[in-house]
């Protein structure tokens, strides 16, 4: 009954065990083949409890346009919870309030929605990725130094707010120099591209703020090529840039966006239809890699795929205390 | 009434070469790099210079393919997805005996190869639009890569990419001396063989050409398995320069390959052109693209400057020859 | 004569990248007078009349309509000035219907959109009288070419012309719909338009021509009335010579071998249909436009698929399954169409000579620059294509286009020739050069198909005549009987009562 | 065939459209055994909401592939559907909460796309370019502008216009409609129909006095309109803007029109065949889902089903020649 529903959404009226939707934006990526991997293994988790039925999984090709539609369908086949990765930060607000309006349990994670009508938003903070990111640059070069940043894709909400959220410290170190910027898929090559081009037209850098992806390993791979000495770089827990970290000696850090987000919001949608309450936005720490723990990570490496992200380990004790936080 | 040498085949004329697209977008190379020295220190270094011969031989090798392809009056939008199959296909086919890695490219190659033939199998036999068939291949191939993506890579680098990725050979990088061998031998067949004259017939006139006896389905079977091919290629020499292959790697050569093309002065609907004009206009794809990165604009700005500069260059290399 | 001309080009010239093709040319169109404009291919009769549309400006002399002459003639221009061209290549737009071709730049308009209504009245009215009973809304691509011919008349018509420019109307039309034109034409000069008529066919201008102009190499030799001129003279006028005869001596072929024998032949319009090719004759195929010649030569060709109960070619017990199969069996073919079927017109004349070598070479042999350059220039004097050849052959004229498309066969020397119209739009001297290059191939033991819709032709060149007629052959025709009017009878399906069969 | 009535003898406007169906009764039949399906797997889809909704799904294609294809009837190609398409989005997202209001972004939206595309259109034809790469370089600059005035998505449409067009209202498909009458109405006057031949034979048709040139830069500037005014839907669908939305309807743009039999050299299709082809790229998404398709399966299938709608009657012929 209505009453015992606490979440956003959820009205109480569906019973397990249940459907999950996944409204994935693209699944070819590595990073999302990653994820839909701790999708499967918590449903099978949940299976088991038989909280849920089935999975049924939509691959937009990239295209917002299609994931609309993709959610319409999910509507109409009346799933219980859609889990989504948002291709654009506004366009599926309209179809995901029509859901949520059906009763559905809508979780949304890694690319978020400007919208509250969904049960749970679950992310790192894009901007305090920014922020943390530029803070240590900047305490690294000792607040004088001139650097590059590094940009996801044009246009896109993840990019723009861990760009965004870099702005307050960068401008509270005026001896930072930023001697240009480049947005680039978050991929290796095109990051490596560009940054061989800046590194010719600029011939002293202290310091790379690259805000995510392959874009640092691309970056050492340019600084390399050209034998140019390493400068302090900022990055994520790609594989392929952990491991150039530790082979070239880095001066680094890294964070990530843990693939157990798409896991945790499959949970999370279940205590969420069983009537659990939720909070309308988990945050999920950042966890940092440095030199003190890289080489835990290392280890575990030939886990993961070789163009693949090594996150953080994870399980449902985690979940709870992340969804019991307020 | 005979004709002499000279009315029959006039003479080679200096004045020609004016008129030559291929010879005019090289120009228009030489001048976007003089002008580029000059204006960012750096960008003109030798270095540099090298660099963007490096990341052309990659968007040229496509561009090969594309090339016989477009003349033949065809288009192939799945060569961005056979580089992708390729990059991160070489270490998955890697075997333990294997040490050179020789075998994994070349059972690559025969694989991106094998691609091709299943597109040219559908454009000749099935007679299925190119851009359908090729565009449906692409998506076919995606689905291929969610298969194989993430499958755990024995070694991504075995002494024969990492040479292709970063020796030098009297100061010239490996890839762009793969490019110059493929090139000659991709511009010899092309203008000198009976091979490359049916596929300049196929593009003028498919209809004609098969009345004169050119088996209209077998050259666009090959032409298409040259396009696997060179892509195939590409693939290989791109993981070999970014020491490892991930899943969309191959996504920026489609456009870039089809740039070239026409940038070089070959005719979209196909039936003349030459690769000598690719070549030209593979380099000053990488040279916009360079140039634009170390400008320091807004994204939108870099973005408006990028397609204006594609604009002017066009304007400078000539227009399309009036048809039919 | 006080009439003012409708149109008159006066001292005109034009060239293309420095060559000149007219020089100094004038011309006067009057009102009732059916003025013929002769010339060898590439006399520049075609730019002439590109330069009286507006098609092209002239780089000197001026044009004056009505008296009044103009600065600067537009295509739309003209139209307005009523006067309306049947071009030589033809300008159709395939996937349009016949109406909506026959209107295409003139269209009836209600409230700013196309009257359909007024639209049909009309083009049905332009094609009575052109004699096309197709159904309007037929896609034009779907038509033979003699029928897009005539649709193309219809076109000119629609737009009730004061001035019809006709160049090489008849090209591809058989005897029956040239006489419908012939009509047609006098009820117009009756009526007072001004008519410019271009054709290869001598007789043709010798039976419906008042006057005549004559170009040479891009000069007037004559301007003259036709009266008191006779089919000699006027090739004296082109040519500037004596004439011989247009067609070579027949001589009985000795001992004919069968080289091809199908029975049971079906293919696209055809229908069970029994031919023997013999070597060392010329088989002619007459019959009105479309009855079914052109899909016999291609279902022979192997570029149709066909079947047929027994065949035998050259040896082989089956049809040949592909064009490549046939060149090897030993045919070739020559296409009526030589804009979509026979040339690359963006390619060189030299290249297209040499595309059957480029089908059947082995495919990554270097090629022999030299040698290819000199089998072109061989086979281009051989058929007196003048000039340059490394010319687009689009840059040609449509009779010089016609000698590329059959000079690509002969380095090969097949033993089957099949030919589609050879002589269409081709200038008396080239078809005199032509008949006597195909009777030498039958002397020497060739078989040669001709399918032509110029009657002479197959009266005097042939030893046989196969008349089509829907599909199947209404006569096969022996020499001693060959006449004109037993052909056209024939493809009329007025058979003789002492029918031959 | 003289004796009939001088009313019906003059009916061309209906055979002539039936004639042109002709080459299509494949593909029709292939998309509509998917709409058949589609309604099997999901019996809501007969309801007005149902249709509704699907509709709205399929509209911007369906308009993107309309403006494709009136590009390739001229023999004519753009890459920059998509970034038209998310310009159109970006400026209605901007301009109707503003003092312009809804009329005045409708108005701005159809502008900027008008003059876009005559623009595009007047450089690539009186120029003499290559239309692809123009195009292509039309595509950076476009969405370079787009990217200037939202650098990130945001913006707003008003909640009523947003209801009206894509809230549970038939709009989107009476607006389809409305695009295909308008199209049809366009190719009834002499400056559509020339489309055809200033696409096929654009030499003859200049000398029989069609204004060519000026028949293709509509053209441009019409496909500009469609592709701005499927931008301005979208933003109307989703409620805001995205300076990025449209990138992927360039090439299904492309592969609807080639889908529906429209040519790449100029004056060979249909627009009912565009339609049809956007159609059945839409359709097929949910019937994949309905389904119950893998990722892995959907991006087979889907290469499998496009082929095959477009291999179908070349199978079927073959088929049968050989019976
Ligand atoms: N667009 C053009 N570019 C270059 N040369 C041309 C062009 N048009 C015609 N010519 C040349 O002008 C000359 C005259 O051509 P035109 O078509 O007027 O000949 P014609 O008298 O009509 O011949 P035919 O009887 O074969 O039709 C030819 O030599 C031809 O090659
Ligand atoms: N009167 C109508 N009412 C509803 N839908 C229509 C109507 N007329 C056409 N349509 C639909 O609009 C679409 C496009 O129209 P149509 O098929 O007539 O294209 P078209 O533009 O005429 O094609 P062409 O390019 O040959 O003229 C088709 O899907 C058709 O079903
Ligand atoms: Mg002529
Ligand atoms: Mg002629």
């Amino acid at each position: 009954s209505e009453a015992d529903a606490a979440a956003k959404c959820i009205k109480g009226d569906r019973k397990a065990p249940y459907t999950l939707g996944w409204a994935n934006i693209y699944s070819v990526p590595t990073w999302m083949k990653q994820t839909e991997g701790t999708i499967a293994a918590e449903v099978e988790e949940l299976k088991k409890q038989g909280l849920v039925d089935k999975l049924v999984i939509t691959d937009a090709q990239g295209d917002a346009n299609v994931q609309i539609q993709q959610i319409q369908s999910m509507i109409d086949a009346d799933v219980d919870a859609i889990l989504l990765i948002a291709g654009s930060s506004t366009a599926p607000a309209r179809v995901i309030a029509d859901a949520c309006a059906k009763g559905i349990a809508i979780i949304n994670f890694d690319s978020l929605v400007d919208t509250d009508q969904v049960t749970a938003k679950i992310n790192t903070d894009s901007n305090e990725w920014g922020d943390t990111a530029a803070k240590w640059l900047i305490n690294e070069l000792g607040g004088k130094g001139k650097i590059l940043v590094l940009n996801g894709p044009a246009g896109i909400s993840v990019s723009d707010d861990r760009r965004k959220g870099a702005n307050a410290a960068l401008a509270a170190n005026p001896g930072i120099e930023i001697l240009a910027e480049t947005n680039t898929a978050y991929n290796v090559a095109p990051a490596q591209e560009a940054v061989t081009s800046l590194l010719f037209a600029h011939p002293e850098i202290d310091g790379i703020l690259s805000l995510g992806g392959a874009l640092s390993a691309g970056a050492i791979l340019a600084m390399d090529k050209q034998g140019r000495p390493m400068v302090p770089i900022t990055g994520e827990n790609a594989r392929q840039f952990l491991e150039l970290w530790k082979d070239k000696s880095l001066k680094s850090w890294a964070t990530m966006q843990p693939n157990w987000l798409g896991g945790f919001a499959a949970y999370t949608a279940v205590q969420a239809l069983e009537g659990k309450d939720v909070p309308a936005f988990v945050k999920v720490p950042l966890p940092v890699i440095d030199n003190s723990n890289i080489d835990g990570y290392l280890a575990r490496a030939k886990d993961f795929p070789a163009d693949g992200y090594i996150f953080s380990p994870y399980d449902e004790k985690l979940f709870g205390e992340l969804l019991a936080a307020k | 009434m005979n004709g002499t040498e000279d009315t029959r085949f006039p003479r080679w004329r200096a004045a020609s070469l004016l008129r030559n697209r291929a010879f005019l977008t090289v120009l228009i190379v030489a001048l976007v790099w003089i002008v580029a020295a000059f204006a960012k220190p750096g960008f003109g270094s030798y270095g540099h210079l090298r660099y963007l011969l490096e990341l052309a031989a990659v968007i040229g090798l496509v561009a090969i393919g594309q090339t016989y392809v477009v003349i033949a009056g065809g288009i192939d939008l799945s060569v961005g997805a056979i580089v992708t199959v390729s990059a991160v296909g070489v270490p998955l086919v890697a075997l333990s005996g294997d040490s050179s890695g020789a075998f994994a490219v070349i059972a690559i190659l025969a694989a991106a190869t094998g691609i091709g033939l299943l597109n040219g199998l559908g454009v000749a036999y099935l007679r299925i639009h190119p851009m359908i068939m090729t565009l449906a291949m692409a998506t076919f191939l995606q689905g291929v890569l969610i298969l194989i993506a993430g499958g755990t890579a024995i070694s991504a680098q075995n002494p024969l990419l990492a040479w292709l990725g970063n020796a030098r050979i009297i100061g010239i990088p490996a890839g762009v001396i793969l490019w110059t061998i493929v090139s000659a031998a991709a511009l010899a067949v092309l203008h000198a063989t009976p091979f490359g004259a049916r596929l300049f017939a196929l593009g003028a006139n498919p209809l004609a050409s098969a009345l004169s006896g050119v088996n209209v389905q077998r050259t666009t079977m090959a032409v298409y398995a040259v396009s696997g091919l060179t892509a195939g290629l590409a693939g290989v020499l791109v993981l070999g320069m970014n020491g490892q292959g991930y899943v969309g790697i191959g996504d920026p050569y489609l456009l870039a390959s089809i740039a070239a093309v026409v940038l070089g002065g070959t005719s979209i609907l196909g039936g003349s052109g030459s690769y000598a004009g690719t070549i030209p206009g593979a380099i000053l794809l990488v040279t916009i693209t360079a140039l634009i990165t170390v400008v320091n604009a807004s994204a939108g700005w870099r973005s408006i400057l990028f397609g204006s500069l594609i604009l002017l260059l066009l304007l400078l290399s000539g227009r399309e020859s009036q048809r039919r | 004569m006080t009439l003012q001309p409708i149109i008159a080009a006066r001292g005109v010239s034009r060239s293309f990248f420095g060559n000149p093709v007219l020089q100094d040319v004038s011309i006067a169109l009057l009102p009732g007078r059916i003025h013929a404009l002769l010339g060898e291919n590439g006399a520049g009769k075609s730019t002439l009349i590109n330069l009286l549309s507006g098609a092209l400006a002239p780089d000197g002399g001026e044009i004056a309509i009505d008296g009044k002459v103009l600065r600067k003639l537009t295509p739309s221009e003209a139209r307005r000035a009523g006067i309306a061209v049947v071009q030589q290549e033809l300008s159709l737009t395939s996937e349009l219907s016949i109406a909506e071709n026959i209107g295409l730049g003139a269209f009836p308009r209600r409230f700013g959109l196309v009257d359909y209504a007024t639209l049909a009245r009309k083009a049905r009215a332009v094609c009575a009288l052109v004699g096309l009973d197709e159904n309007l809304s037929t896609p034009v691509g779907d038509l033979p070419l003699g029928r897009r011919q005539m649709v193309e008349i219809a076109k000119a018509l629609f737009r009730e012309p004061r001035v019809l420019v006709l160049d090489e109307p008849t090209s591809s039309l058989s005897a029956h719909e040239a006489d419908t034109l012939t009509k047609l034409l006098h009820r117009l000069r009756q009526a007072g338009t001004a008519i410019l008529y271009i054709s290869h066919r001598l007789n043709e201008v010798m039976r419906l021509c008042d006057y005549v102009t004559v170009l040479k190499d891009g000069k007037v030799t004559a301007d003259r009335s036709l009266q008191g001129v006779d089919a000699a003279g006027l090739v004296r006028l082109m040519v500037g010579r004596d004439p011989g005869d247009l067609f070579p001596k027949w001589t009985p072929g000795k001992d004919c071998p069968t080289i091809v024998s199908v029975a049971g032949f079906s293919c696209g319009l055809l229908r069970d249909i029994d031919l023997d090719i013999r070597r060392g004759e010329i088989l002619g195929i007459g019959g009105l436009v479309g009855q079914g010649q052109e899909d016999l030569l291609l279902g022979l060709y192997g570029a149709l698929p066909a079947s047929a109960r027994q065949a035998a070619f050259n040896g082989t017990q089956s049809l040949p399954a592909s064009v490549s199969k046939a060149n090897a069996l030993g045919l070739a073919y020559v296409p009526a169409d030589r804009k979509r079927e026979g040339l690359h017109l963006i390619h060189s004349i030299a290249w297209n000579m040499m595309l059957p070598h480029f089908g059947h070479a082995s495919p990554l042999r270097l090629r022999d620059r030299a040698g290819e350059r000199e089998l072109a220039r061989q086979l281009a004097d051989r058929l007196s294509i003048k000039g340059d050849l490394t010319r687009q052959v689009q840059a040609l004229s449509g009779g010089n286009q016609q000698k590329v498309a059959l000079a690509k066969w002969m380095p090969s020397d097949p033993p089957i020739l099949l030919l589609n119209d050879p002589t269409r739009g081709v200038d008396v001297e080239t078809k005199r050069e032509i008949y006597v290059l195909l009777r030498r191939f039958a002397a020497e033991g060739k078989a040669i198909v001709l399918s032509s819709s110029d009657t002479p032709e197959l009266v005097h060149l042939c030893d046989r005549v196969a008349v089509m007629r829907e599909g199947g052959i209404a006569r096969m025709i022996e020499h001693r009987e060959l006449s004109e009017e037993a052909i056209v009878a024939a493809a009329m399906g007025a058979e003789p009562a002492r029918s031959a069969a | 065939m003289s004796n009939l009535a001088p009313t019906h003898e003059d009916r061309l406007y209906w055979p002539v459209q039936r004639q042109r169906n002709r080459s299509l009764y494949g593909l029709f039949v292939v998309v509509a055994a998917f709409v058949a399906l589609y309604a099997y797997l999901f019996p809501g889809l007969l309801s007005v909401a149902g249709i509704s909704k699907f509709a709205q799904s399929w509209l911007p294609l369906a308009l993107v592939s309309m403006a494709q294809a009136i590009l390739m009837l001229t023999g004519g190609i753009s890459l920059a559907i998509g970034a038209t398409v998310s310009l159109g989005a970006v400026i209605a997202a901007t301009t109707m909460m503003g003092p312009l209001g809804v009329p005045g972004g409708i108005a701005a939206v159809a502008f900027s796309g008008l003059g876009i595309g005559a623009l595009c259109g007047v450089i690539a034809i009186r120029l003499r370019l290559p239309a692809i790469i123009v195009t292509l370089a039309a595509s950076f600059i476009i969405a370079g502008l787009a990217l200037l005035i939202l650098p990130r998505p945001g913006g707003a449409i008003p909640g009523w216009f947003s209801d009206l067009l894509a809230g549970n209202t038939p709009a989107a498909l009476i607006l389809l409609i409305l695009a295909a009458l308008l199209w049809k109405l366009y190719l009834a006057t002499p400056l559509g129909l020339s489309l055809y031949a200033a696409g096929e034979n654009p030499v003859g048709a200049y000398r029989a006095g069609v204004p060519v040139d000026t028949a293709r830069i509509a053209a441009y500037a019409l496909s500009g309109l469609l592709s701005t005014l499927a931008g301005l839907f979208i933003a109307a669908q989703t409620g805001s803007g995205d300076p990025v939305i449209g990138n992927a309807f360039t090439l299904n743009s492309i592969a609807a029109a080639v889908l529906g039999g429209v040519g790449f050299l100029g004056g060979r299709g249909t627009m009912r065949g565009a339609i049809a082809g956007s159609l059945l790229l839409s359709v097929m998404i949910n019937v994949m889902f309905f389904l119950g398709f893998p990722p892995v399966a959907q991006y087979v299938a889907q290469g499998l089903i496009i082929i095959g709608a477009v291999a179908l009657p070349e199978i079927t012929r073959r088929f049968r020649r050989a019976r």
